[in-house]
This record gives C-alpha cells, structure tokens and sequence, in this order.
C-alpha cells in the first residue's frame, strides 16, 4: 500500500512543528522580539529576579535574559544545525557504502567507525577544540567527530537488513545501480531510523554544549548561547535559581519538541503504528 | 556477618548522615589541588603547594604573620651581616628538629639551598636574583661551625633584599639525611619529596592523594612550639558550588575561591563567618607592542585610551564585590612603597577623543585572551562591553592557564588580562616584572609587551641595589607612577582574599603573597 | 463497478461464522477513512476462497474477524458471530481464549511469522499452554503427533530448530500443526502458500485442505490467485478496493459476469510471473537500534 | 568436526585480539597527535609563568618534548609494550599508579548507574511500549527526555543543594565523611568493598550515602536513553508477524509482550546498555566534578588542560580497552539471544 505522506497527521506532530516554529521564528525575528539587546550589560542590575522590565531577570553582567534566550536561539540552534549536517551525511555515507559493499570496504570503514566510537567522547572533544580554539563552527566540528559513529552503525544495519531482502534485488534487476540504487532506495530505508536517534541527540548536542561551557571551553563569550547560559548560571544556581533555568527549560522544550517531532514522522509514515 | 548487615540496614535507616560535627582537632579546608605540580618546596610553585608549604617547611627567616612586612627570625634564631655587605650569618636555633626527628644542622641548610639552585626547576631564578648559579653557589654557602651558617652572594644587592629572598619558600629547610636516604638516580630526593615532607614545619603530610587530597598532621616536635589542631584535611573540590554547600553544611571548616556571590550569600549566616584579607596579587590588561602583525597596539594613544575604558567601580564594587579593589601601580597596597593613587576611572569621551586624536579608527578589533575560569571571564566580558563604547572591538579568547601564558611567552597574543603575584616578599620582585626590560629575552612583562625602556631599566636596576630603605621606597614609588603613566599595562585591580570558614575557627590567619598562610594557631 | 448489490451471499448449511456490514477504517485529521466496506459473508464448515489482489482489503478483514487489529485501525459491523457468540462483545481474555482454540490463524511467511528466537517446540508448545491444562509430557506427545500429522517426519529434531533453520514448506507445516493442535472450528489461512516455491504451492494446500475435511473444520483461504485456490474451495469471495463484489460456486467461476471476477480468473499466474509481487507487510521498517552518546 | 570447530574459536579468539591491538593502536596515534597539537605547553604548565628560560628548557628536556614527536611516540609505544605507561608530568606519578586509583572510583559509579538505569530504563521502555500513546506512556516519555535533557552539573548540583545541605539525607560531595576517608585501607580503590572489608563501624553506610546522589544523576541521564530506544525495540519488534501470530495462538498481552517481543528485542537492548555502560565508564567528568569524584573523567579532563601526555594517552588506552572489550561482550551476547546472528 502506498499511501501519500501527509505529515499533519497527528498531534504530536503538530505540538513539535508548533514548538520548533516558534524557536525559528525567534531566531528570525530576535532583533524585533527581543526587549533589549542580547549583550547590553548593567552591572547594577545584575542577578535581579524576573520584574516587569526584566520578564526572566538578568545574569551575572546584568544582561537581560528573556533578550538573551530569544537570541540564544540563532546559534544553539545553528549549533544542532551544523552538527547535524556535518556528522549525518557522513555516517550514512560510511555506513551505506560499508554495508552495501560488504567483504574488505565493509571491514575497514566500521574498523575506522568503532575506532573513532572506542574514543573518550569528552576527550576527543575537549581536545579539538583545545587544538582548534573555542567558536561555534569548531564546537560543532567537535562534535561532529564523535556522532557520525552512531549513524554509520545505524545506516549499516538499515542497508545490511535491506540487502538481505528481495527489494534490492528487484531494483537491481531493473538496472538500477551504484549510486543511484544508494541514494533513490537504500537512503530513503535509513530515514525512518534515523528519526528517534537524530531527535535523542539534538539535545544532548546543546548539552554537551553546556559541558564544554562548564569547563571553560565554550563557544566564547558574550554569544548568549543556550548551554553556556546554563553552565553561567549554575554558578549562582542556589541562590539565583532564575539565571539557569530559563535555558534550562528551554532546553528541555526544544528536546521533547525534536522527539514529537520524530515520533510523529514514524507514525504519519505508517499509520499502523502510532 | 549477618550483625555487621543489621547494623548497616539500621544505620541506613537512622543516619543522621550530613550533619556534620566533625572530627575533633581535625580541620577540613576545601579547595582546588589541581594546580599542584609538586610539593618539594624547591620545585612546587604553585598557589595550591606554596600554601601548604609554610606549614610543612620552614625557611631561616620567615615573614612575621602578626606583623606585615616584617621578617622573623624562624630556623635562624640571629643573623649578623658580613663587612663587606655582601655576606650574612646565621646562627641556627638551638635544638631544633625535624618532624622525623634529626636534628637541624648547618648541613641541613647548606644543602637545602645548594640543592634548590642546582635542581633549576621553577622557583630557581628567584636564588639565581642572588647571582647563585648551579656552578658557583657550593662557595657561597658554607658551615662556618656547627651552629652557624654563612651565606654570601655575587649579586650587588643588600641584605634586607637577601633576607627577602631567603624568606622565599624555595628556600625552606630540608632534612638532609632523609633526602639522601631516599635519593632516585641523583635527583636529591625530588621524587620522594613530591609526595612527601621532611621539614621542620609545624605540620607534618600524613598522606598526599593527587587531585584528591592533602592531609597534615601536627608536628609535636616543631620548634616554635606544636600547631593547636591535630590534622589538617584539604581535600580537592573542583566546583565552586560544591566547596559552598561543604562549607555551609559543615563539612568542611574552610572554603576557599567561592564567587562574590557565593560569599554574599553566605554573609550573615549564624554559623559561618567571612575571612577577609589584602593579597599581593594585581590584575592588569597588557597590549603586545611586540605583535607587528597589529601595529596599533604598539601605539600609546591605545594605552592611554584604555586606560580610560576600564570600569574600575563597576567591576570592584558590584560585578566582583568585595573580592577586589581598585589598584592602578604594580606594587600591591600593602607592600612598602605601593603607590595608591587611582588617577583613571571610566571616561569614555575622554577615551574616544585620545582615540580620534591619535587617528585610531572607530571599530579597531583586538583579541583578548583571558584565563577560562571566575572570575577572568566576567572581566573580560565587562572590558569588552566598555571597550565597545570606546570604539574598540575586543574578542574574547578564554584558554587554559598555560595556553595563555604559553602564547604571552612566545609574544604571540594581541592584548592579554593577567594576574601577578610576587615571588618573594620584595618589591624588586615585581618591579623587576613590569619595569625592567634587559634587552636580553629575559622574560620579563615588560620584555612581553615589547616596552622598549632603558632608562626605566636602569632605575629599576639602581632601586634594587640601594641600601637605604627610605630611599628605595621613594625609587619604588617614581618608577611606578612612571609605569602608571606610560606602559602598555594597564594595572586595575588588586585582590582581596575571601575565605567562608565555620564561625567556630579561630587563629586562622593569612598574608599578602600567596605561602602566607598560617594554620598553626587554629584552633575549633 | 457496483453492479453487485452488497448483500449478496451464498448461505452454507449451518454457519460457523457470520458476518455483516464489517467496515475497516483508519482514523485521519479529517474524519476517517474507510478501508473495507460493508462486507457481509457466512462461513460454514466449508473451504471458502477470499480472493483479491494486494490492497483490496483481505488480510485486514481476516485480521479483523480473528479480533487482531489495532488502533489507529477500526472494525465496525453489524453483525460479528462466532458459533452463535457475539465477537463484538468480547471481552480481551474472552478473545484470547478463542484465538487458537476455536480459531486459528496462518500467515504468509513462516520465516517471518515464526518468533525467530524461540526454538519450534517451544512455540508449539505455548499454544497448547494457552489453552489447555496438560502435563509437559502429554504436551510433548500431542505436539508430536500433531507434527507427524502436517507430515513433518521427524519431530523431535524440527522442535528443536529454530525457524530460520527450517525451510519454507517445513515452516508452514510447523504454523500448521501448531494452528490445528488445539482442534480449531475455522482456519483462516492468510496467503499460506505465496511465500513458498511454486512446486510446494500444492503439497501445502493439499495438506491444509485434507485437515480441514477430516476435522469437518471452516477454512477460509486467503489469496490473490483465483486460479489456484478454486482448485481446493468450494465457494469464492472477492474483493476489491475494500468491497465484496463476486460471490460465486467455484464450479460457476467459468461463467462470472463480474468484470472484475473475469480479469482474476483469466489472468493465471504461472513460474514465468512468480516473485513479481513484492512483499505485502512491513518489515524492519522502523527505528533500528543504535546506541551512542 | 571438533577440530574445525576448535580452529574457528581459535580464529576467532586472534581475530578479537588483532581488532584490539588495531584500535588501541589507532586510538593512540591519534590522541598523541592531538596532544602534541594541543597549543597548552606542558612545560608552562610545570614550571609555571614566572620561572627562568633555563628551568623552562630543563623541563622541557624532562618532558623529552626537545625532540621530533615521532621519536616521542616511538619512546611512548615502546615503554607501553614493556608495560610502563610512563609518569605523568602533572602528578608526577606513574600513570599506572594513578591510573589504579582513578578507575576504581569510575568503576564503581559507572557499575552502579548502569544497573539502576538498566533496570528503571528497561522498566520505562516496557511500560511504554506497552499502551504506545498512552498516558503512562506519556508520562515517561517527559521522565526519560527531562533526564535526557537536563545538564547534569545542574541536576547534580541541586541534589546537592536539596539532599545534602537542606534534607540532610545523603553525604556531600566526596566518597567518604572525613572521619572515614583516610583512615580506612584502600587496597582495592572500590569503596564499598573497602568499608566493608574494614570493618569500621558506619563506614559502609557512609559510603552508600555518598554514593546514592552522584549514581542517581548519572543514573537519570542514561535512563531517557535506555527508555526511549528499548521503547523504540519493543515497539519495532511489535510490528512484526510474529507478534500477530502470537495472538492469533492466544497469547495475551503480557505473553505477547515478554515471551515473544522482549527476547526479540533483548538484542537491541543489549547493544544499548552495553553501549551506555562504555560511555559512563569514560569517566563522567561533569558528575565527577560536581561531587569532588576522583575519577577517571576528572584525571582525563585536568591532564588535558595540563597537556599531559602519558596521562592522556593512559586514559584513553584504559577506555579504548573497555569500549572494545564491552563491544565483544555484547556482540557475544546478542549472540546468545539471538539465535539468528551467525
């Protein structure tokens, strides 16, 4: 049966497109939104509770957080971006290619693949970034270098379970090889896997984020970055309660946001499963 | 068996785990170990193991805690100095032990003294400022008779600056026998006493865990009398947040490095009390003049505009609260001959005039690299907001300690926000950082910046070298208006120590620089 | 293509299992979607052929008659009667109950439908666990002779393996005896022979079809290929596009008038065609298990 | 027969062996190389700012970074080979030595969370699985994506803050009270069993109250992620044929559940745990800095800042081992309840 996607089929999908939208509206529109600028300190309004001016409250340098997390959506959100397109395309990449071609190929590049896995993640990342200097374009490159495994592994059963089936076949019968039996069939199999695990990770990328702030290797401030605005935060976390966790909440949102999403996708994709 | 699970479920069940009453006589001090490297005093340099070595080790002559800025007889019990000026020496307290139980002898200090120059690791140069070098300090040093010790020196300084130097934890008595005995292919006993202590000090380390903890006990034998406490715990705990909730709950006696917030919100409680004291340490913002990739920051104009973009009360009264004052000359308040007059405060006009004037265009960036730790971070970001009024657009680039200094060593940074603390109690010690400038890649802050100042050198040169007090105190005071005036530095903070501690410590008392630190008279 | 009134139906002697008006939907944004219509038919204890090709419906109104489908999918009928019992009524242990002992089910792929972890005498011997209260010994006995009987030579040995280590025709022999084992009224039978070769095809039916007859069972054979199960049934529904559009007598197949019925009976799938049609359920389909940070 | 099966275990067992020694090797080219390109001069670091250049050079002879780095890695391999895993510039130990230290206090946490968050993950998946779309469901779902999504140094420092300082029901920060921590013998780095050993009356309780908090936070972040990928298993697994089979034989729901679907997806869940036990061995640096953990996370993160070499490379050989050898494992065990798997 082939039914036509639709993708509005469900409530869960709707709810996440709903979140998310209002995160790219934010980050689009941050300059007409946002109360006050992003990096405007007032030292003698630091640490102040959420008022009527300040609807979040201010941080350490008297900044305004409301402004701060409208902001902070461009580059937390640029971050899972680029994450996202450095590390899926080439774990698919490998994992396809190293199970459609099987034999020697297949063993080297999961070889490459456990190696990179079998790394200390913190250490890897710690150390790229350490080597590379602190920003947004090299966090995110860090932790590109220690997701693609999970994708590839991923990508790899997908195809492997695929050629294991008679569709392949069949499609290699009608003379549909190489890259194009790749991208037109084995691809569009992987997408639906990838879903829960792409949704599962979008937040731990904004948290280990956080851990590099944490440790001092953050994106560089002032970028009101949500995950450094946490780890900032934390610092007056018993006192100040507010400063964490509005990004906190934020966070959060945005992560059931991603696994609304994912999770409405599979059932809008098959509807004998919800 | 069975008993010993009985008694676990029914301590599980009524443990009045978390308060804390403590172990009696035992001392808990939380703060970060990371930083130590090594705790045999003629190697250990950091701020963590210079702390601690006061109370393991002890020097001929040591600054007087009850009396800031005088010296006080400790091994030595009297000195006499040479004739000629250029020697001294020291008759060694009567019946003096080690906490193994030698006792000290002339020996002892020859060896401990020859053994730091010829080891050459960090704290060496401060012996080499004596003209000692690892070929010629054997002649230097010698027993006279089995009570006395001479020490004479190269260098044309006085004795009050040598006794300044001798006061350095470098410097500290080691037991001879007990190096040797432990002696690792001819380091002197270095490896051993890396984990170990064999000094006369009032505690002695029981046990010392890297990254974990440093435990003292009290040395019964130690010659100016026993400390009141039994152990001293200092345990490693990386967080601040955490070190506050020890302390607050009382697991911990004393808290150090806690945040101006932190400290506010601990103010005022019932069971805790807030320890303050000076420290010599002073911050400043330094431009490369070296970097010809930037010839701006070779520019005075800059220099003298930045002086005027720091929000100096901003950043002492409110961002940093109580935790620094504001301090524009490069000898600490506190040390003889600091000069207190704060001429600059935040005057943007004033600085965007001297900006326009000198021809320096609105929107100049210059990278700044700070230390990734509270509270560098937050000065940074408060420089770069005031500094973006003035027209100057500074990038952040926090990195790890010695990424930082690694790149201010190589002359490869733009501008740089450091902290100095002074080696040793003297103020050529820091005079010789900021104002002196050999022209020979000695790395001094000056040298860093690429401040070419030969007549400035030759003051400071002179300054060390005269023998009247009040006459180097007045030198002291022109060389640091000068520097205030004209250097690519701009000096702005000074720090003042916060400790939290459980308002039943008494005696604990703390100094300027950062070895004075004394737990002998504690008590709780 | 609705020259057929909807009631049609040919009435067996006595009926095993009755249904009317049973509709299959599926719940949209927008209201629902009917997938089958209206089908009313009886089943008696008779071999009846529920013919139509892949998407008209069949398998899901099987399932629906074993009580099998799941949200977001939807049964409604007039009338669901099951040896007099209301199906619509009851209650999950009720339709448990029945599941296996009164009615049985066959699917397609015995290398799919076989759980693939759990050894074969295990799985035979659940369903007799289900129903019936019997010492493991007696289990034992009556799955071996229950095994002998689908023609499996060698029990003791298949009960050990693990279905992917049984071939096709010795798969669906396994679901068959673990099917017939509890002495079922009616078997559905879902496409139980297109996954095997075509030399099988027949072994398997035969088989089925001398079971039911000798247990005076229902059977109510589901396939796309007229041509093949007219051979064994007696009567022959047909479905299209969710509905009941052909009722007839195997023996009047020759002369249906339904165009629809006329395009499956001429249309005779042979060796040259087989394999053409692609894989009817999902398989795999979803998120595959990966871990990482 | 025998003999064809003895060589393939044979086969096997060297095959297992080689992947080991290619990725601890490869693991190793690559952490020296970082290192050595890491601008952090760990020179700097032990001679600190102020000292002279002749003492910095000394050092740097000490540290042997005066030569090309390929003679350094080649120095490194082969003392590694004899066993010696070097001293570590920044605490001057042998590496081993602290190595045997800090991976014990890991082990320990690490062990300990991976069995709550198994059980509770593997409880939360079930329950969801079972009514997908359901309120329990639901419910779990917002559990295990909060546990996902909270940064952990803030969860742990609020446990702190509510069950330390305010509740008083657990210890702080830390392995032990002070009046237990350095006079209890510490033969095996494990403290429960070390307590236990000691015999020291409150010791063992005091070490579990120091435990609860830290294994719980860690706990909580790898439950979302068990949760929600064993609920995917299930839910994958319970599309498939053989689950309708199940019913159609009479199963009911409970049976169909854990007779028929979990040993199906045990597999899966095997990877996955085994896959989170590997990352929680790594050593959880935010947790173990959060509570003055002395673990193997914190001793990788501080020889990093410090650019020290051995230390690094030590620490990663340790995980590299783990995470291969737990890789084995699991692979064995997906084996095992799955018979499918050659």
């Amino acid at each position: 049966m082939n039914r036509p996607r639709r993708p509005f089929t469900s409530a869960d999908l709707c709810l996440g497109t709903a979140v998310l939208g209002v995160a790219l509206f934010a980050a689009l529109m941050a300059p007409w939104l946002a109360p006050f600028d992003p990096i405007a300190q007032d030292i003698g309004q630091r640490l102040s509770p959420p008022t009527l001016t300040h609807l979040l409250g201010t941080d350490g340098l008297g900044r305004d957080i409301l402004s701060r997390l409208i902001y902070g959506t461009r580059p937390t959100l640029a971050l899972v971006a680029l994450v996202m397109v450095l590390s899926v395309p080439i774990g698919l990449t490998v994992g396809i290619v190293a199970g459609y071609c099987g034999g020697r190929i297949e063993r080297l590049l999961m070889g490459v693949t456990d190696v990179v896995m079998a790394f200390p993640t913190l250490v890897l990342a710690l150390a790229f970034v350490g080597v590379m200097g602190p920003g947004l374009i090299n966090s995110a490159f860090a932790l590109a270098l220690t997701g693609w495994p999970a994708y590839a592994r991923l990508a790899r059963t997908e195809t492997l379970q695929m050629r294991r089936s008679d569709y392949l076949a069949a499609a290699e019968m009608h003379g549909i090889v190489g890259p194009r039996l790749l991208w037109g069939h084995v691809l569009p199999a992987c997408v639906p896997s990838m879903q829960i695990r792409l949704a599962l990770d979008l937040a731990a990328i904004i948290l280990a984020a956080a851990g590099l702030s944490f440790l001092g290797l953050g994106m560089g401030p002032p970028t009101p970055e949500w995950g450094a605005m946490i780890a900032d935060g934390s610092k007056v976390i018993f006192d100040q309660w507010w400063v964490a966790a509005s990004p906190g909440a934020a966070i959060l949102l945005l992560s059931v946001a991603f696994n609304l999403i994912a999770d409405g996708l599979r059932a809008a994709g098959d509807p004998s499963r919800a | 068996m069975q008993c010993r699970l009985a008694s676990i479920l029914a301590g599980l069940l009524l443990s009045g785990v978390g308060v804390a009453a403590g172990v009696p006589g035992t001392l808990v001090v939380v703060q970060s170990l990371d930083d130590i490297v090594s705790l045999d005093p003629a190697e250990g340099f950091e701020l963590s193991s210079e702390s601690v070595f006061t109370s393991l080790y002890q020097r001929l002559v040591q600054s007087d805690p009850d009396k800031p800025g005088a010296l006080r007889a400790t091994l030595a019990s009297d000195w006499q100095p040479g004739a000629d000026g250029q020697s001294l020496v020291f008759t060694l307290r009567a019946g003096a032990t080690f906490a193994g139980g030698h006792a000290v002898r002339p020996e002892d200090v020859v060896f401990s003294l020859q053994r730091a120059v010829r080891l050459n690791r960090s704290p060496a140069f401060i012996l080499n400022e004596l003209g000692w070098t690892a070929d010629n300090v054997a002649g230097f040093i010698v027993k006279t008779d089995d009570g006395h010790v001479r020490v004479s020196w190269p260098a044309r300084v006085g004795t009050a600056f040598v006794l300044n130097v001798l006061s350095s934890t470098v410097a500290s008595i080691v037991d001879a026998l007990e190096a040797d005995r432990h002696q690792v292919n001819n380091d002197s006993g270095n490896g051993w006493l890396h984990t170990h202590s064999e000094g006369s000090g009032p505690f002695r380390m029981r046990r010392y865990i890297p990254h974990e903890a440093l435990v003292m006990d009290a040395n019964p034998r130690a010659p100016l009398g026993a400390p009141l406490l039994k152990t001293v715990v200092i345990k490693n705990v990386a967080d601040a947040a955490s070190r506050r909730l020890l302390v607050e709950v009382g697991d911990a006696d004393i808290a150090r490095d806690l945040g101006p917030d932190q400290i506010a919100a601990l103010r005022g409680k019932p069971d805790l009390r807030v320890f303050e004291s000076p420290s010599a340490s002073v911050h400043y913002l330094l431009f490369n003049g070296s970097n010809n990739a930037k010839p701006v920051l070779k520019n005075p104009a800059l220099w003298e505009a930045a002086r005027w973009l720091i929000d100096y009360d901003g950043i002492a009264g409110k961002l940093l609260k109580g935790q620094y004052l504001v301090h524009q000359a490069f000898l600490a308040h506190g040390f003889p001959g600091a000069l207190d007059t704060t001429p600059y405060h935040l005057d943007v006009p004033k600085a965007r005039e001297i900006l326009a004037k000198a021809g320096i265009a609105p929107g100049t960036a210059i990278t700044l690299d700070v230390f990734n730790q509270p509270p560098f971070n937050e000065i940074a970001q408060s420089l770069q907001a005031t500094f973006a009024q003035g027209g100057i657009r500074l990038q952040i680039l926090p990195g790890v300690a010695s990424e930082v200094y690694g790149k201010t060593r190589t002359r490869t940074e733009e501008a740089v926000w450091l902290y100095w603390i002074p080696d040793y109690y003297d103020a050529h010690s820091t005079a010789s950082a900021f104002a002196l400038n050999r022209e020979d890649g000695t790395q001094s802050i000056a040298w860093r910046a690429g401040w070419h100042i030969a007549k400035l050198s030759a003051q400071t040169i002179a300054a060390v070298e005269e023998r009247d007090p009040a006459a180097r105190i007045r030198d002291y005071e022109a060389i640091q208006a000068e520097v205030q005036r004209s250097s690519p530095f701009v000096i702005a903070l000074q720090e003042r120590t916060e400790l939290v501690m459980r308002s039943n410590v008494k005696g604990y008392r703390q100094g300027l620089t950062a070895e004075m630190v004394y737990y002998d008279r504690v008590t709780r | 293509m609705d020259c057929v009134p909807q009631g049609i139906r040919a009435v067996p002697d006595r009926a095993l299992l009755s249904v009317r008006d049973l509709s299959i939907s599926v719940s949209a944004p927008h209201g629902e979607r009917l997938i089958v219509d209206r089908v009313s038919f009886d089943v008696g204890a008779e071999r009846v052929a529920l013919v139509g090709e892949s998407g008209s419906g069949k398998s899901l109104t099987a399932r629906a008659l074993m009580g099998l489908l799941r949200r977001p999918l939807k049964v409604s009928a007039g009338r669901l009667e099951f040896e007099g019992v209301d199906l619509r009524a009851l209650t999950p242990a009720r339709w448990a109950a029945m599941r296996g002992s009164s009615m049985a089910l066959i699917l397609q792929d015995p290398r799919h439908a076989l759980n693939p972890v759990l050894r074969v005498g295990r799985q035979m011997d659940e369903v007799l666990r289900i129903h019936q209260k019997l010492s493991a010994a007696e289990r034992r006995d009556r799955t071996e002779e229950m095994m002998l009987a689908v023609g499996l030579a060698e029990p003791a040995r298949t009960a050990r393996a693990f279905p992917h280590e049984l071939s096709g025709g010795l798969g669906q022999r396994v679901m068959l005896a673990m099917m017939l084992v509890n002495g079922p009224r009616l078997l559905i039978a879902d496409e139980p022979t297109s996954s095997l070769d075509e030399s099988l095809r027949d072994q398997v039916l035969e088989l089925m079809v001398s079971l039911v007859e000798h247990r005076r069972m229902g059977l109510l054979l589901i396939s796309h290929d007229l041509q093949q199960v007219a051979r064994y049934c007696e009567r022959v529904l047909v479905m299209y596009r969710g509905r009941l559009v052909d009722v007839r007598r195997t023996q009047d197949l020759a002369g249906a008038e339904h165009p629809y019925t006329r395009i499956l009976w001429s249309c005779r799938p042979g060796g040259r065609t087989y394999g053409t049609e692609l894989p009817v359920l999902v398989r795999d389909a979803d998120e595959r298990l990966d871990m990482a940070p | 027969m025998r003999a064809r099966y003895g060589r393939r275990v044979l086969r096997r067992v060297a095959g297992a062996a080689a992947t080991l020694a290619l990725t601890i090797a490869a693991l190793l080219v690559v952490t020296f190389a970082l290192s050595s390109l890491s601008p952090i001069d760990p020179a700097i670091r032990l001679v600190g700012d102020h000292a002279s250049a002749a003492s910095y050079q000394q050092a740097r002879r000490d540290l042997g970074l005066d030569r090309p780095w390929p003679v350094q890695f080649a120095r490194y391999v082969s003392q590694v080979l004899r066993g010696n895993l070097g001293t570590s510039s920044s605490t001057g130990q042998p590496v081993r030595d602290d190595l045997a230290k800090v991976f014990p206090a890991t082990l320990e946490l690490a062990t300990l969370a991976m069995l709550i968050s198994a059980a509770v993950g593997l409880a939360f998946g079930l329950l969801g699985a079972w009514r997908p779309g359901g309120l329990t469901d639901g419910v779990i779902r917002i559990l295990s994506l909060a546990g996902n999504s909270i940064p952990i140094f803030w969860l742990g420092l609020l446990a702190l803050y509510l069950f330390y300082a305010h509740l008083h029901w657990t210890g702080g920060p830390g392995r032990l009270d002070d009046a237990f921590e350095y006079t209890i013998d510490r033969s095996t780095g494990l403290v429960l069993i070390d307590t236990w050993r000691s015999g020291v009356p409150g010791a063992f309780v005091n070490a579990i109250t120091h435990l609860i908090l830290p294994v719980l936070v860690l706990a909580a972040n790898a439950i979302g992620n068990i949760a929600r990928l064993t609920r995917a298993a299930l839910l994958n697994e319970s599309a498939r044929e053989y689950v309708i089979l199940a019913r159609a034989k009479g199963a009911g729901e409970a049976r169909v559940l854990f007779a028929h679907i979990l040993p199906n997806a045990s597999g899966a869940a095997v990877t996955v745990l085994a896959l989170s036990y590997a990352r929680l061995l790594e050593g959880a640096v935010l947790t173990e800095t959060v509570f003055a953990w002395p673990g193997l996370g914190r001793y990788l993160t501080t020889a990093l800042f410090a650019a020290d070499v051995p230390a690094i490379l030590g620490g990663t050989l340790v995980i590299g081992v783990c995470f291969v050898v737990l890789n084995r494992c699991a692979d064995l065990l997906a084996r095992a309840v799955d018979p499918r798997i050659l």
